[in-house]
């Protein structure tokens, strides 16, 4: 197995609240690597810094000091281009409110430019289509429920059909079979013939977790580590009420509890 | 972003400056020779020493100075007052809007000069005639754009305010000028440079003293170095008051409402 | 439909409740120095009936408007550039703020004088005043765009192109909108006062002569003649934000 | 090749002369500007022929200038002078009865001003006329009202607004210039004329010459066809650019005086005593530290070639 | 019992797409009363209409036609002091970015004012210590995680201990463990003793609404309507793996997917 992204000692924190001089560090001497075609889920409790993660590995943080991001065995400040594979979607929704949330999609084709020009249409189309926007994709954003503009921003990640898809609690505000629907498609997208796909995917919804992981990674409070990374060799669709699922969020639970767990 | 050290950004602000002082001197000096009308940067530079040795015609230079500078903050500070006042009003109430819309136009629109006129005749030689004429203009900006700022408001914050019952004061000073803040220094800055820019204009044509009156004694004796130092000096003050009161100020609003 | 009524229906009141004042006070006040609307009006009717209202007019209105679109053009593109690049900001920033803090007076003279006396000049001042108010106003709305969108615009790899038309654009229209008020009447405004000190035709010519010879009436005339143009002016300008800003 | 001439919107016979081909196959290119922007297109060179007026043109050689004034063709009668509200005219039959009243004034720079304080001094021995009036500056279209509502008691007008004055019926003119020079020296003065730069006119004799005989020509058919500058009128245009077309009364003041040809002169009237009633009135009125010699500030009469 | 909230024969519909005549209907004839003292989790499909409820019941939209929101027995067009003893958590934290989380709080407080002013200080502090945000509390929005904003927000609503309390999908962002402790505390401060409190509470977690509800409310897609409604009786702390909890679930879940689910 190749490693697709690669962080190599990284060392992260903000400035902490106005007025102090104290620094909040997040990451120190931090280091992860995920696998190319892995479903990689990373838990961790409120605070700890996943979405600053997805940050760094899409280039958009730089790390504080020295220390690595290596994709595809090259280091991405070198070469940002290489952040052109991925798509993001974010823990907010983050459209334009001006364009109408197809409008909004196609701008990220447009960005990204992975996609030919003839087929962005027939994409945008697609997509919609399968998160079951179609009526209302031409609708703006304040038009439409906030599960909606939250599909829209997953849809605008889609769209581009990329490499690496960086994902921060995307399913986050929707019903229970719309997510099911939505988990469904992703890993049909993920497991897509053409090409090894790597999605990095936030949650903090454990049994999401079980649900869609291949590889696991639990982390801790602020200054953040890696208290639990494990494989998961379980095919689709996954029975929610196998053994195995079941054993898997125990266990996670029960890792969750004892090593991530805050306290109050 | 990356940082700039501070002479390499000094460096960056005056080497337009610079170059364009030397523009000038190469010009007066070589190809626009007449020193009445094209004065060269040192002609220019002795009518400034000369006005700060407060000499000059038509008595106390520095009188007329800090008459001018009374208008002009006087004036300001009111156009400040109601153009925000009305203007929160306007941005949240589109009725407010559209009543004001004509109007506030209209006085932003006339120039000074002809509001002058319009005062001069209907109150006579009266320190009111240049400061309501500059009220009228300035105020119609500063009003504009604090509601353009209250509308811009995201809405969704708007309604937490109403789920909360938020009050009307409270809702003024903690929700409609943080919000609008930004709107309101930018406003500030804008209309005090229109004010140094114009307050000229309003003492040209009628008033006992001021630097219009230099100013248009210069002009019509036909000598503009005393009038390009009277720019300079006064584009240097509006500058100073900018770069030490307004730009601060924004700096810090910005940081305060950082995303 | 009901809520244009009554945006229409207040913007008359206030031009109404103008006009009565106005009357009111010149019937008291009587002298020549405040004639009345009637007696205003009339002397406009007769300016558009005989025909000789058009080209002073059109000429004010020429001139603006060209001077205007310069502006729009040189001041849009200073904001986006200096809220992008940090270099360009720095170069221009004294620049600029000498061109913010010149007396305009002073400027009209010294143009006049050395580009000569010709339409091209009053363009160019025009343009030369009015872009640094509008390119101020741009840049500092640039600056209050959120940075989450910023973050969205990068990771998606948006290019600049792409950037500035789909996303600061689109996010500069109300902006634009304000400034694009402002920068209007401070184009008249320049081109009137080129004209009252020293470019003889236009509306701003007219006044002047009308005020020379204190002939208040024509000189409220031609001022009510400047402010139906003007009020037509801001309906396009309504108009415009109805298209343009759906969200 | 085409001569520039650039003048104010008085400088009718200029536009007249031009319109009527008066000036024959000279190509003249009449410029019309406000009057202040007059000298300044003078002095940078901008024009070859401009209208000034011939006290500001001794101001101007004594300053450097190498400015000659060449002809009095065309040149508008200065009626400028001092106005009081008509009521109480009768309180002031001469300026010095105004001593100790408010006087407004349309700036300290004019040449209205430099003017007035040269009368002062010559005819009635006043070093300083802001220690004996009051005095006030304003715009000239103020001053009308500021007299009108009593704020000042009388004001020194020019141009437009003193034509204007002089034939509104709320106003009374009690002094003008070219009134007092008329009555002490025999002589009319001006407000402009002709000039032009010494280089120039010693290098453009002809030129010179045919200008003026066009403007000459100009200023009799003026006064032949007055009514070509009543409302409705050939020129209409150009009176009413003017200021004569204000209100039905001053089109008839200035109409009539035009038929009377006391509005504009032509170049007969600028003789050697014409120059040295100016020279005197300079003089007596200390102008100027040093008066530059005559022949520096005025083309001697009859110098330029006849016109064929 | 007595009923707290009672919305009758509501019609509530929004304009299309621009351009488009068409109104996209979400309420028609509407009508649902909700008890005092109860706990009412509404659940729908995303985009039913569920925020579009907690809006009416606040009085901060308008139904557009007649049909009335009666609180406590009287119309709250007639009196819109009514909705003081509300506090509304939103679907998005809509925190004021100028000022501090504790900042936000007292916003709220001083706003509805049904709190003696001498006992902010405390509440404020009693309620950032209840959600883990003691040491964050003096921080502004942009520099904490997501699920930090959203609990900031959530104790804007709490410290005002209002009568009712709506809560639109608040606990969205948040890992099991802190969801789970922000829960207790709902249900702690639910069942206190002084006043009988009525929480209306919108989520799309199954398990979260069987874990919470004393009163469930099923929503169809717009235009919506009452597709199960049903009562609740079992006692705090609900054992998740209990058989009660367990088999509440199942009927949820069933009931979702056959009458409100939605087909892609
Ligand atoms: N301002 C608006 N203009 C037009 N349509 C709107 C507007 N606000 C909401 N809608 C529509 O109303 C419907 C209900 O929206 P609402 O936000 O109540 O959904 P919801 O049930 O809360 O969904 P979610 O679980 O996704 O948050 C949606 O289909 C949306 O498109
Ligand atoms: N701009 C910033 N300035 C200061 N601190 C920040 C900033 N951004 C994030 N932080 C801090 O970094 C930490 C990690 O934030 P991050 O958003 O990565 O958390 P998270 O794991 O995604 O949490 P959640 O599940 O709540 O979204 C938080 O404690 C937050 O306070
Ligand atoms: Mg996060
Ligand atoms: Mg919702």
């Amino acid at each position: 197995m190749t490693t697709k992204v690669s962080l190599e000692d990284i060392d992260l924190s903000f400035p902490g609240p106005a007025g102090s001089d104290t620094r909040k560090v997040i990451y120190e001497n931090f280091s992860l690597q995920i696998e190319e075609g892995s479903f990689t889920v990373l838990l961790g409790p409120s605070g700890c810094g996943k979405s600053t993660l997805l940050n760094i590995i899409n280039g958009l943080l730089k790390p504080t000091r020295a220390g690595g991001i290596v994709i595809d065995g090259e280091d991405l400040r070198r070469k940002p281009d290489l952040s052109r594979q991925m798509a993001y979607v974010f823990q907010g929704p983050r459209l334009l409110r001006w364009k109408t949330l197809a409008q909004n999609a196609r701008f990220g084709l447009k960005g990204l430019g992975v996609q030919p020009k003839a087929k962005w249409d027939e994409l945008i189309e697609k997509y919609f289509t399968a998160v079951g926007l179609r009526d209302a994709m031409h609708l703006y954003p304040h038009q439409v429920s906030g599960g909606m503009r939250q599909r829209a921003s997953i849809v605008r990640a889609w769209v581009n059909e990329p490499q690496i898809l960086l994902m921060d609690e995307p399913f986050s505000h929707l019903d229970e079979i719309t997510a099911a629907e939505m988990r469904r498609i992703l890993i049909d997208l993920w497991a897509s013939e053409e090409t090894k796909r790597t999605i990095v995917f936030v949650t903090h919804d454990i049994s999401e977790a079980a649900q869609l992981a291949t590889d696991i990674v639990m982390l801790t409070p602020a200054p953040s580590s890696i208290c639990l990374r494990r494989k998961v060799d379980l095919a689709w669709p996954r029975q929610l009420d196998s053994d195995e699922v079941i054993g898997l969020e125990k266990e996670l639970r029960h890792a969750f509890a004892e090593r991530a767990g805050i306290r109050f | 972003m990356t940082t700039m050290s501070r002479s390499h950004r000094l460096l960056l602000n005056a080497a337009p400056v610079v170059v364009g002082i030397g523009i000038w001197w190469a010009l007066t000096t070589f190809v626009l020779v007449q020193p009445r009308l094209y004065p060269t940067p040192a002609a220019v530079v002795t009518e400034i020493v000369r006005i700060f040795s407060n000499e000059g015609p038509l008595g106390s230079t520095y009188v007329h100075a800090a008459s001018t500078l009374m208008r002009l903050l006087v004036s300001w500070a009111l156009a400040f007052v109601f153009g925000t006042l009305l203007g929160v009003l306007a941005g949240r109430k589109r009725v407010v809007f559209d009543f004001f819309a004509n109007p506030v136009w209209i006085a932003m629109a006339v120039p000074s000069v002809v509001w002058v006129f319009i005062f001069l005749v209907l109150f006579g030689i009266d320190n009111i005639v240049p400061i309501s004429a500059l009220v009228m203009l300035l105020s119609a900006p500063v009003f504009l754009g604090t509601a353009e700022g209250v509308r811009a408001t995201p809405p969704d914050l708007v309604e937490m305010c109403d789920s909360f019952h938020v009050g009307r004061w409270q809702r003024l000073v903690h929700f409609y000028l943080p919000s609008i803040a930004p709107y309101m220094v930018a406003n500030a800055r804008v209309s005090f440079a229109l004010g140094i820019r114009i307050v000229l204009i309003a003492e040209v044509i009628g008033l006992p003293n001021g630097v219009g009156i230099l100013v248009a004694y210069w002009s019509d004796t036909l000598y503009m170095a005393p009038i390009v130092a009277w720019g300079i000096i006064l584009m240097a003050a509006g500058m100073a008051i900018d770069h030490l009161v307004f730009a601060p100020l924004q700096r810090r609003i910005r940081q305060e409402s950082a995303d | 439909m009901i809520t244009r009524l009554t945006a229409y229906s207040a913007q008359i009141a206030s031009l109404v409740f103008i006009v009565i004042v106005w009357a009111i006070a010149s019937a008291v006040v009587n002298m020549s120095a405040l004639p009345s609307p009637f007696a205003v009006f009339g002397t406009l009717a007769d300016l558009v009936a005989s025909g000789r209202a058009f080209e002073p007019l059109g000429n004010t209105l020429g001139r603006t408007i060209l001077g205007f679109v310069l502006a729009i053009l040189l001041g849009t593109t200073y904001g986006i550039a200096a809220a992008l690049s940090r270099t360009f900001a720095e170069l221009t920033r004294w620049l600029l703020q000498i061109a913010i803090f010149t007396p305009t007076l002073i400027l009209i003279f010294l143009f006049l004088i050395s580009l000569g006396r010709s339409n091209g000049t009053i363009i160019l001042l025009i343009g030369l005043v009015v872009m640094p108010v509008v390119g101020t106003y741009i840049r500092d709305a640039m600056g209050d765009f959120d940075d989450d969108l910023s973050g969205m615009a990068r990771s998606y790899h948006v290019g600049l192109w792409q950037r500035v038309t789909g996303m600061y654009l689109p996010f500069l229209i109300p902006p634009l909108l304000a400034a694009g008020r402002i920068g209007f009447t401070l184009s008249w405004k320049v081109a009137f006062l080129s004209e009252i000190f020293g470019f003889p035709n236009g509306i701003g010519w007219q006044v002047k002569t009308s005020y020379d010879i204190y002939n208040i009436q024509t000189l409220l005339a031609w001022l009510m003649l400047f402010i139906i143009v003007l009020l037509v002016v801001e309906q396009l300008m309504r108009l415009a934000e109805r298209t343009f800003v759906k969200w | 090749e085409t001569v520039s001439m650039t003048v104010e919107a008085s400088a009718i016979p200029a536009f007249v002369a031009k319109d009527r081909g008066l000036f024959g196959d000279l190509d003249v290119e009449v410029s019309k500007v406000g009057y202040d922007q007059v000298q300044a297109l003078l002095v940078a060179g901008d024009t070859d022929v401009a209208w000034i007026s011939p006290i500001e043109t001794v101001q101007f050689v004594a300053e450097g200038s190498d400015f000659r004034y060449f002809s009095t063709a065309g040149a508008q009668n200065m009626y400028n002078g001092i106005v009081v509200r008509a009521d109480e005219a009768g309180e002031y039959p001469n300026v010095m009865s105004l001593e100790g009243k408010r006087l407004g004034i349309p700036g300290f720079g004019t040449g209205t001003w430099a003017a007035f304080r040269a009368f002062a001094k010559a005819y009635y021995g006043v070093d300083d006329p802001t220690t004996v009036f009051d005095v006030v500056t304003a715009s000239s279209g103020a001053l009308l009202a500021l007299v009108e509502r009593g704020q000042v008691d009388a004001a020194l007008l020019f141009s437009g607004s003193s034509a204007a004055a002089r034939s509104l019926p709320q106003f009374k003119t009690i002094f003008s210039f070219t009134e007092a020079m008329q009555e002490s020296a025999g002589e009319p003065l001006v407000i402009n004329g002709a000039v032009a730069t010494a280089t120039w006119l010693e290098e453009n004799p002809e030129t010179a010459a045919r200008i003026v005989a066009g403007l000459d020509a100009a200023t009799r058919w003026i006064q032949e066809n007055p009514d070509a500058f009543a409302e409705g009128g050939e020129y209409a245009d150009l009176a009413r650019d003017a200021g004569w077309l204000a209100g039905p009364e001053t089109a008839e003041t200035v109409l009539t005086l035009i038929k009377e040809g006391k509005w504009y002169l032509t170049s007969d009237a600028y003789t050697d005593d014409w120059i040295g009633a100016i020279y005197d009135l300079l003089e007596k009125g200390e102008f100027v530290e040093t008066l530059p010699a005559r022949d520096d500030a005025f083309l001697a009469p009859g110098s330029l070639p006849a016109a064929e």
